[in-house]
C-alpha cells in the first residue's frame, strides 16, 4: 500500500480541481511579514479561523509563540461590515497586550465585502483607540489572489506605505529586503551586511522573534525585529536591495516610486551566483569593498562544490515551492551540474517559467516546470521520470515515502524537523548547508542501497 | 513567588481580569468561575458558547475547521473539496493527526490529500459554481469514489454560490453516466464565520451527514452486540484501541463517528443496538436524533482513564445485560489493569501532588481529569475552546440555555421516527428496570461537577489569561493546543497538547492510560527545566582571582 | 549477507587481539596539532610510510591539501640510528618550502631506536640547518603509547616547551587549548571568546588552515593558525583554559609549572552544561561578563532540547571515540535524557571509565563502557543489546549497515560525508547542530519505519 | 601566462630543479628526464627505485603498505594481523578500495576487519612474541580461518621478535588441534623501512604467498583456457568487469593475485595454461617463478583502454590459437566496441586536444595514457612513485640495473624445477612459431617508449615539482594520488586519484573505459572552475553610483 494511492502515472488536464497545493494563502505570509517587526503584533481582520490556521502553521513551523488578533467575524459581521469589530479590537489589543504596531491584513471575506482597512485604521485613531506612538499599519491580503507570498510581499510594502517618512537627509544606510526567508537568514543576512560594514535596515526581520531562547521568561514581544523608527527612516536610505522578486519588489519599487530611494531587485541570496550577485551589488551601491572573511566563506562554497561534484552531478532533483525560493535553488541545483528535473509552484507569476527556462537552458535534460502547479502535478511527472532527491516543505514526505526518494525540507511548512529557524541557507555558509544536507540525502542513499561489494568506507 | 501562590482562587480572578477594558472584563467575568464547592455550583451558570471579542487572543477556530477538519477529517472514502480560496484546504490537510486504517487492499483513502478549488478573483466577481462543477467532475474522473463532499468556506456564502445545488446537480449527472458506480455528493454552508466557534462546525457536518448518508443501509451486519460510537475521532490510534478492547470483549463497532470511518459505517448507524457518546460536545444531537428516528438508546461513555475504560465496558455490558457479555468485561478489564497497576506503581510516586490545568476542546478539558486523578495529580483548573453551557453544568440546563443570535443560524434538523425502521431497542420495562440499577441514558453531569472546590472553570479561555494563570498559579503541567503551547512553555511549565497529542498517543483506553502516565511522567519530571538558568545567571558576580 | 559477517553475538575474552580499532597512533595526533601553527611543515622522523599514512588520513578527513615531511628511514637509518636524516631533512625542509617552524614528531621506529630529537634539533640550529627566524619544535610521540590523542597533546606541549618564553609583564591574554577537536570547533571557541571580549591565544588552531577556500591561488602555508609569536607569549598570559583533559592538560601544566600560568582544566565546551562550564570559566578567569548574545543562543540550544524531548528520551546510543569527545557527548546525551548503553575508546586512561560512570550514574540502565576497548566489542555488545542510533567514525558505517542502525558522524576520521571540517559542533550552536543531526537521524528512521496508519506529518 | 608556457621541456626542468640544494638538484636531474624522441630515448637511463630525500615530501608509502595494503588487501579469506603498535593497522584497514564478491552463503570475508597485536610499551621493552602468539590463538578460537598472516610492522624487527617461527609455531599447535580444520599460518617481515618504498612490500609479500600457498594445490579445475591474471588489484571493480568478459569469451580465470582473490585461487596458481601480467612492476617476478619451476608462460596484458583491451583478449587468444577462441574474441570485441564508440563520439569533441599528466604507482601512469590517447588527450608528463629502471625503459634494462643496498635487503627466492609438475606450456616449436608471427612472451617495453617528444618523465615525483610543474604547464587533468590530490586543484586544476578512482570506477575492460570517457569528459569539462574567482575580484574598482 501507499500514502498517495490515488495518484496514478496517467495525467489528466484539470482546470478546476486543485490536489495537494504548492501554495497556501496571502493574510500567512502577511502575518509572517508583521512578525518581523519589532514589538507588533499581527491582526486578521476576518473570521477567526483564518487566525487560528495562520497561527498553527507558523507556531509548528517555528516551534515558538506566535500571537495574533483576529477581528473574530460572526455572521452579522460578514453581512454589515467588520468596522466595528476591528475598531473594538484595536481598543482590546492596545489596552491588553501593549504593542507598539498593529500590523493589520485582510482575508477573503473582509475583501469580499469590502471593508476598508485604511479608513477604519484612521477612525481608530481618531477615537483614540490607538494610543499616543502607537501605530497601526495595514495590507490587503485577499486570500484568493495570489499566495502566502503575495501576501509577505503586501505586508512588506504595507510597512512602507504606512510608515516610510522622507526627511532632509539621508541615513547613509541602505534597506535591505530579505524577501520570504526564514528568521536564520534575516540573520546572516544582517551578518554579511556587518562584514561588509555596510549599515542597513532589513526589514522584516524576523530574527529574535520566531527563533527565541527557552529562559524561563516569557517576552510577548521578543527583542529582535525592525523597529518603527528604522521602517520610518527607510524613505532616507541610499538605496533599496530588494532579495526576490516576489517577496520584495513591491516595497523597493513604492520607496523608489515615492521617496526616491532607488532600487535594485536581485534574487534571493542563496546558493553561490546568487550569492556573488548580492554581495556585488551591496558593495557597488554602498561603495565598499568586499573584506577578505566574505571571499573566504565563499572560497569555503567553492571548495565544497568542487570536492563533491562527482556525487552531484546528473542527479536528478524535483521541487515544489516558492518563486523566489525556487529560482534560487534551480540556479544552485545547475551551478552544482544537477538537473533539476521537475518544477512547481503554486504561486502565480508567469515570469516565474521564463526564469526556470533561463537558468536551465544549458542543462541536457528536459525540465518540467508549472507555475500555478500543485504536488499532485509534481508526483505525477516523478512517477513518469523518476528523480534522485526532493526538495520541498514537509507535505513532500509523503511523495518521498511513496517513491522512496530522499527528501530535502526546505520552504514552508516545515512540521517535522528542526533547523530551518537556526541554521541560514542564505549566504555562502548557507550554500555549504543546502550543499551538506543535499550530499547527506544522496550519500545515505548511497550507503543504504550500494551492494556490500561496492560499499564505500570513504566517499 | 510565595506571595502569589497565596492568592485566592478568587484574587486570583480579579488579578487577572483587572487588565481588561470594562466591557470586556464584564463579559469575561461570567466565563470565568471560582468553583465554591459542588453546593454553591448548583446555582451558578457559567457563560458558553458565546462570541469571543475581537482583538483577544482566543484559542478558537471557525465553522469550516470545526465541520470539515474535526467531523468528516477521519473519514477515508470521502473526496472532501474545499470550496474557497487555498487556504482553508491547505491548513486542514493532515494536520488533525485523525488515523486510518486502510490496509485492506482496494481500500480508498483520500486522508492524505487536500482537495480544492482554489478560488481566484474571477471565482469570486463571477461566481465559483461553473469551477466547483468542474471541479466535483475532475475528482469523479480520477477517482471515481464513493462520495464526494463540498465545504463552503467564507467567501462563498457572500457571493451566494449555491453548493447545495452544484452536488445535488452533479450527482444526478454522474450517477446517471456510470450505472454501475453510484457516488454520494453533499455540501455543506460551513462558512467560517458562522456560530462562534468550531462547534457550529461539528453541527453543520453531523446534520449533513445525518440527513445525506445515514439510513442509507439498514442491513444489519454480523455481531451480537452492536454498538455505534460517537464523538471519537481517532487522534493518535484512540479509537484502535477502543476497537480493540470492544473487540476482545466480543463487542461489535458497528459505525464511528467518525474516528477510522468510512461512508459504509455511517450509511449503517442506523441499525446498531446502542450509541455511546464520547465527546458530548460535538455530537449529542445525533444520538439524540437517531433515538428519536430509529429507537436506538444512547449512553455516554469515556475510554479516556483506565477507570473510566473499565466504567464504560461495563456499563455496555450493564445495557445487554448479559452474562456472558458482563463476565467477558471482566476478564478484560482485569487482564489489561495488571500492566496499568504495575505502570502506574512505578510512575505515581513521581506524580502525586503536582497539579495541572486544562484549557482545551469540549470534552477533553473533562476526561483527562480523570487520567491526572489516576496519577495522583490535582486538575486546579480548566475549560473549553468551543463547549455550551451543558458541557459544563450537566445536560441539566439545556432547557434553561438561551440560543442567541450566532446560534440561531445554526440549523436544527427536525426529525421523527422512521415508519419503516423504528425499533425501540429496549422496551419500556427493560428501560425502567435499568434506570432503577442507576442506569442513565442520555445523561452527562458536566465538567464542573468533577471538579474540586477552589478550582477555576473559565470558557474560551485567551493567551493573557493563560499566561497570567501560569505565573501566579504554576501548575506543573498545562495542557492545551499548539497556540498555546510555546508561550506557556516559555514560561516554563511543560504544555500536553490535547489536540494532537504532541504526536503522542493513543492515550484512550488501557494502553492508551499507560502511554499517558509515562508521558506525564516524562514532562513533569524532565530535567530540561533545571537548564533554563545558566551558571553565570545563578552566580553572577565576579571573583576575579585570575585578573591581574 | 553482511559487511561484518564474522561478529558474533558470543563475546570472548580477549587479551592480545584488538580488531577494528577505536583508536590510532600518536603521530597522526601530533601532525593534526602541529597544522595548527601558522607556517609550520609537521615532519614525521621515521619511516616514509608514516608519513604518508598520516597525511592520506588527514587529506581523506579534510579534503584539503596536507602536507608534512619524512625523514624517509631505510634499513640503514633504522640500524645507525636517523640523526643523518633528519638533519639532512631540515636542511631540505626549509630550503625547498621554506616553512616558518618545523614540528617534529617522532615515531615507534625512531623511539625504538632511541633518536634524541631536540638534541638533534639543537645540532640543526647550530649546523645551519635551520635558517635564521626560523625555528624547530619537537614531540616524543611513540606509536606504542597512548593513541592519536596523546601525540596531539604530546605535540601541544611540544608547542609551548619548545617556545613560551617568561617575559617581565603579562600580556593581558588568556590561553586557550581547545583541545582534539576540527578546525570548526576551534573557530567557533575564538568566536565566543571575541562575543566575551576575552583576547586569548588559541593554540594549536586549525582553523583556516584544513577548510580552505578554493581560489585558484594555493598557499602552502594558509593564512590560519598561532603564530609563534603568540606561542611564545603564552608564558606572559593571565591563565590558561585546558579543554579536554586528554588533549590539553598536558601543555596546561607545562606551562603552570614552569611558567606560573595557572590552568584550569575543563571538559570540551560541547553539548550545554559543558559549554556552560566554558563560558563560565571564561567569564570568570577574565572578570568579564556573558554578554546577552551568548545567553541567547544558550537559551536556543535549551529551547530545542525542550521542543525534541520525546523524540530523544530513553533513546540508546553506542559510542566510540576518544576519551574528551566522549566524556562530553555522553554528558550531553545524559542532558537529553537519552541512554548512552554502550561506550568504547581504544585510547587508555583509567580516569575514563570513572568519569563516564559518574555522569551516568542516573541513568537509568545498565550502561556498558570499556577503555582500550574496540568496536568489534562494541558490535558485540549492539548486537546482544540493540541501540537507536550510533555516534562514531566513519567506520562505524560498517556496523550501521549491518544492523540498520541510522549513524551520526563524529570523530577521527570521518571520510564519507562533508561538514566537519566548516560547521562546529562545540558551543551552543554546535549543540544545536549536533542535536539537529541526532534528531535527523532519529526521525528520518521514524518516517521510515512508521506503519502508514500512524505515518506523521508533523513531529 | 603565454611567457611561461612558451618554455622549452629543459627551462622546465631548470625552473623546477633549480629551487633545490646542490645534492638534491644533483640526485632529482637523473630522475627528472626531457623526452627526446624515441631515438635519443635509446641511449636514456632514469634512475629509479632509489631512495626519497628525507625532507622531500614524496608520494610514497611504505614497505607494509605494499606488502598487507597491496598485496594482501584484495584477498577476502585470510586473517591479516598487523603485528605492531595500532596504526599501521589502522591506517591500511579498508583503504584500498580492493573489492571483493563473497556473496556465496558460507564465504569468510575478512576485509572489513582489521586485526592488530596493538603492542604497547611493554611489548615493545619486553618483545611482543607472546602477545602475538596469544592473537593468533585468539584469532582462530574466534573465527577458525584457512589462514593468518602476520605482517611485521618497524619496531618488530628491531626489537628481534621471530615472526616466522610464531607462524611456524602456531600453525602446528592449531593444526594439531583440530585435524578437521587445516588453517595456514605464515608471516612477513615487511617493516616499513624496507626498501624504498612499496615495491620492496609487493615483493615480500608475493615471496612468501609463492613460498606457503602457490603449489598447494595443483589439480587442474575445469575450463578449456586456463589463466592466471597477475598484478591486478580490483580497484573499483576492475577485476569485475575483467572476469566479466573473460567469461564472455570463454576464457576461464584460474586465479587472482590478487584482485577479488581467495586462498584457494592462490593455491591452485600452478595449474594455469597462461599467466597474464598487468602491473609489472609489483608481480613480474612471480609469473617468472611460475614458469621456472610449472613451466607457465607469460605475457604483458592491459586491460585499461577499450583497444587495449581489445589487444589483450587477442593475445591470449592467439597464444591459445584456437579459432574457436579467436573468433568468439573477435565477436565479443565487435559486440562491446559499440557502446565504447558510442560514448567516444559524443565525448570526445570535448576531451580532444585537452592535456593530461600521470604521476602514480608503478604500471598506472602508463596504462591509462591508452585512455587518455582514445579520449584524444596528450600525455605531457608522466612518471611512477615506485618503478623500478625496467618500468620506464622496458625489460631490456634488466641485466643493467645495479642493485643498491636498500634493494638488495629484499630476499630473492631461488626457484628450481617442480619435478612432479613441471610442465612446459608449449612446446619450442609451438613458441618459435607464435614469436615469428610477432606474438611476445615476458616482454615489457615500459613507458617511455609510448611517450611523445618534448614530455617530461618524472621519477617519484615531489609535491614541489607537481605544483610548478601545474603553474608552468597547466594541464587539464593531473592523475596522480589522494595527497596530492587537493593541493593540484587548488590550482583550478582537477585531480584523478589513479589510486582509489576517487570512489569511481571500474575503469578497466569495455565498461570501464566507458565509465573513465565519462568520468574525464566531467572533470576537464566542470563548470566549477569557472567560479574561482567572484565578481569583485574581476571587476575590482567600484562605480559609486548610489553612494552619497
Amino acid at each position: 500500500m501507499t500514502l498517495l494511492r490515488h495518484t496514478s502515472k496517467e495525467i489528466k488536464d484539470r482546470s478546476a480541481l486543485t490536489i495537494n497545493p504548492a501554495k497556501t494563502c496571502q493574510p500567512v505570509g502577511a502575518m509572517y511579514a508583521a512578525l518581523g517587526i519589532h514589538g507588533c503584533l499581527p491582526h486578521s481582520h476576518g473570521s477567526q479561523g483564518c487566525c487560528a490556521y495562520h497561527r498553527t502553521m507558523l507556531t509548528r513551523h517555528y516551534k515558538e509563540p506566535v500571537y495574533a488578533g483576529t477581528s473574530s467575524f460572526t455572521e452579522g459581521a460578514s453581512v454589515f461590515g467588520g468596522q466595528a469589530n476591528l475598531l473594538q479590537a484595536f481598543q482590546n489589543i492596545f489596552e491588553i497586550y501593549d504593542p507598539e504596531v498593529v500590523a493589520v491584513h485582510s482575508t477573503c471575506l473582509s475583501e469580499t465585502i469590502g471593508d476598508d482597512m485604511p479608513q477604519i485604521a484612521d477612525k481608530a485613531v481618531k477615537e483614540g483607540k490607538v494610543p499616543e506612538g502607537k501605530v497601526v499599519v495595514t495590507a490587503s491580503t485577499p486570500s484568493y489572489v495570489g499566495s502566502h507570498v503575495t501576501g509577505f510581499a503586501n505586508m512588506v510594502q504595507g510597512m512602507v506605505k504606512g510608515l516610510a517618512t522622507k526627511k532632509d537627509k539621508k541615513n547613509g544606510k541602505i534597506n535591505v529586503i530579505p524577501g520570504f526567508v526564514e528568521p536564520s537568514d534575516m540573520g546572516e543576512i544582517k551578518r554579511l551586511c556587518k562584514l561588509m560594514d555596510v549599515p542597513i535596515i532589513l526589514f522584516p526581520d524576523t530574527d529574535g522573534v520566531l527563533n527565541g531562547p527557552l529562559t524561563g521568561k516569557h517576552k510577548m514581544f521578543p527583542d529582535g525585529g525592525v523597529t518603527v523608527e528604522e521602517l520610518r527612516d527607510t524613505a532616507n536610505s541610499m538605496g533599496t536591495l530588494a532579495l526576490g522578486e516576489w517577496g520584495s519588489s513591491l516595497a523597493a519599487k513604492y520607496l523608489d516610486s515615492t521617496h526616491k530611494v532607488p532600487c535594485q531587485i536581485l534574487g534571493l541570496p542563496l546558493g553561490l551566483t546568487a550569492t556573488d550577485s548580492f554581495i556585488d551589488a551591496l558593495r557597488k551601491m554602498a561603495g565598499k569593498s568586499v573584506p577578505a572573511e566574505i571571499s573566504f566563506e565563499r572560497g569555503q562554497l567553492v571548495d565544497v562544490m568542487k570536492d563533491y561534484h562527482q556525487y552531484l552531478y546528473r542527479r536528478k532533483v524535483a521541487l515544489a515551492g516558492d518563486p523566489d525560493q525556487l529560482i534560487a535553488l534551480t540556479e544552485f541545483l545547475v551551478s552544482l551540474d544537477m538537473i533539476p528535473a521537475h518544477i512547481v509552484t503554486g504561486t502565480p507569476g508567469k515570469k516565474f517559467e521564463e526564469r526556470i527556462r533561463e537558468i536551465t537552458k544549458d542543462v541536457p535534460y528536459k525540465v518540467n516546470v508549472k507555475v500555478e502547479g500543485d504536488m499532485f502535478m509534481l508526483h505525477q511527472w516523478i512517477k513518469n521520470d523518476p528523480v534522485d532527491l526532493l526538495i520541498g516543505n514537509t507535505y513532500m514526505k509523503y511523495i518521498a515515502r511513496d517513491e522512496d526518494i530522499p527528501l530535502v525540507r526546505h520552504g514552508l511548512p516545515i512540521l517535522d524537523r528542526v533547523g530551518h529557524q537556526y541554521f541560514p541557507t542564505v549566504g555562502y555558509k548557507g550554500g555549504l548547508r543546502l550543499l551538506e544536507k543535499i550530499l547527506d540525502a544522496i550519500l545515505t542513499r548511497k550507503d543504504r542501497d550500494d551492494p556490500e561489494t561496492s560499499f564505500e568506507l570513504a566517499l | 513567588m510565595p506571595t502569589k501562590k497565596a492568592m485566592t482562587p478568587a484574587e486570583v480572578k480579579e488579578e487577572i481580569l483587572k487588565r481588561y477594558p470594562t466591557k470586556v472584563a464584564r463579559k469575561r467575568d461570567k466565563q470565568f468561575l471560582v468553583h465554591e464547592g459542588p453546593e454553591a455550583m448548583q446555582t451558578k451558570d457559567i457563560q458558553a458558547n458565546v462570541r469571543t471579542i475581537p482583538g483577544i487572543i482566543t484559542q478558537r477556530g471557525c465553522t469550516y475547521a470545526g465541520c470539515k477538519g474535526v467531523i468528516l477529517g477521519p473519514t477515508r472514502d470521502i473526496v472532501n473539496i474545499t470550496h474557497g480560496p487555498i487556504g482553508c484546504g491547505f491548513y486542514s490537510w493532515l494536520t488533525r493527526r485523525n488515523q486510518t486504517d486502510a490496509s485492506a487492499p482496494d481500500a480508498a483513502n483520500y486522508m492524505t490529500y487536500c482537495f480544492s478549488t482554489d478560488m481566484t478573483e474571477h471565482d469570486i466577481v463571477f461566481g465559483g459554481m461553473n469551477k466547483l462543477r468542474q471541479a466535483v467532475q475532475e475528482a469523479y474522473d480520477l477517482f471515481k469514489p464513493r462520495a464526494i463532499a463540498i465545504f463552503s468556506t467564507c467567501p462563498v456564502g457572500l457571493i451566494g454560490d449555491d453548493v447545495h445545488a452544484v452536488a445535488r446537480e452533479m450527482k444526478e449527472k454522474l450517477n446517471a453516466i456510470d450505472p454501475n458506480h453510484k457516488v454520494n455528493i453533499f455540501a455543506f454552508s460551513c462558512e467560517g464565520y458562522k456560530g462562534v466557534s468550531q462547534s457550529a462546525g461539528h453541527h453543520i457536518a453531523n446534520n449533513q451527514i445525518f440527513t445525506h448518508v445515514v439510513g442509507e443501509e439498514m442491513k444489519r451486519p454480523e455481531g451480537k452486540y452492536l454498538i455505534n460510537m460517537l464523538g471519537e475521532y481517532n487522534i493518535g490510534g484512540d479509537a484502535f484501541e477502543i476497537e480493540r478492547i470492544l473487540d476482545k470483549c466480543g463487542i461489535t463497532l458497528n459505525s464511528s463517528f467518525s474516528g477510522n470511518s468510512t461512508y459504509e459505517q455511517f450509511a449503517r448507524a442506523g441499525v446498531a443496538d446502542l450509541n455511546c457518546v464520547m465527546c458530548h460536545r460535538s455530537i449529542n444531537y445525533v444520538a439524540d436524533m437517531m433515538e428519536t428516528k430509529w429507537g436506538i438508546p444512547w449512553i455516554k461513555v469515556n475510554f479516556i482513564g483506565a477507570k473510566s475504560t473499565a466504567k464504560s465496558l461495563r456499563k455496555i455490558a450493564q445495557y445487554f445485560g448479559d452474562k456472558q457479555l458482563i463476565d467477558r468485561v471482566e476478564e478484560v478489564i482485569a487482564e489489561e489493569m495488571k500492566n496499568v497497576d504495575a505502570t502506574l506503581a512505578d510512575v505515581k510516586p513521581r506524580t502525586t501532588g503536582k497539579t495541572a490545568m486544562l484549557f482545551v476542546g469540549g470534552s477533553r478539558a473533562h476526561h483527562y481529569q480523570d487520567l491526572f486523578k489516576e496519577l495522583g495529580m490535582r486538575s486546579i483548573g480548566a475549560g473549553y475552546e468551543f463547549a455550551h453551557r451543558d458541557d459544563y453544568e450537566g445536560r441539566r440546563v439545556i432547557p434553561d440555555i438561551k440560543v442567541d443570535a450566532d446560534s440561531r443560524n445554526i440549523e436544527e434538523l427536525h426529525i421523527e421516527q422512521d415508519p419503516a425502521n423504528y425499533n425501540p431497542r429496549k422496551t419500556d420495562e427493560e428501560l425502567k428496570q435499568l434506570e432503577a440499577a442507576g442506569f442513565e441514558f442520555k445523561e452527562y453531569a458536566g465538567l464542573i461537577p468533577d471538579m474540586d472546590k477552589d478550582t477555576l472553570i473559565i470558557d474560551d479561555i485567551n493567551s493573557w489569561e493563560t499566561e497570567k494563570l501560569i505565573e501566579i498559579m504554576k501548575p506543573d503541567i498545562f495542557c492545551a493546543g499548539i497556540k498555546e503551547k510555546y508561550a506557556v512553555e516559555k514560561l516554563g511549565v511543560p504544555l500536553k497538547q490535547l489536540h494532537n497529542y504532541d504526536m503522542g498517543g493513543p492515550y484512550a483506553g488501557f494502553k492508551g492510560a499507560v502511554n499517558y502516565y509515562l508521558e506525564i511522567d516524562r514532562l513533569v519530571n524532565s530535567k530540561i527545566w533545571s537548564y533554563l538558568e545558566a551558571p553565570w545567571d545563578k552566580e553572577p558576580e565576579l571573583s576575579a582571582t585570575y585578573v591581574g
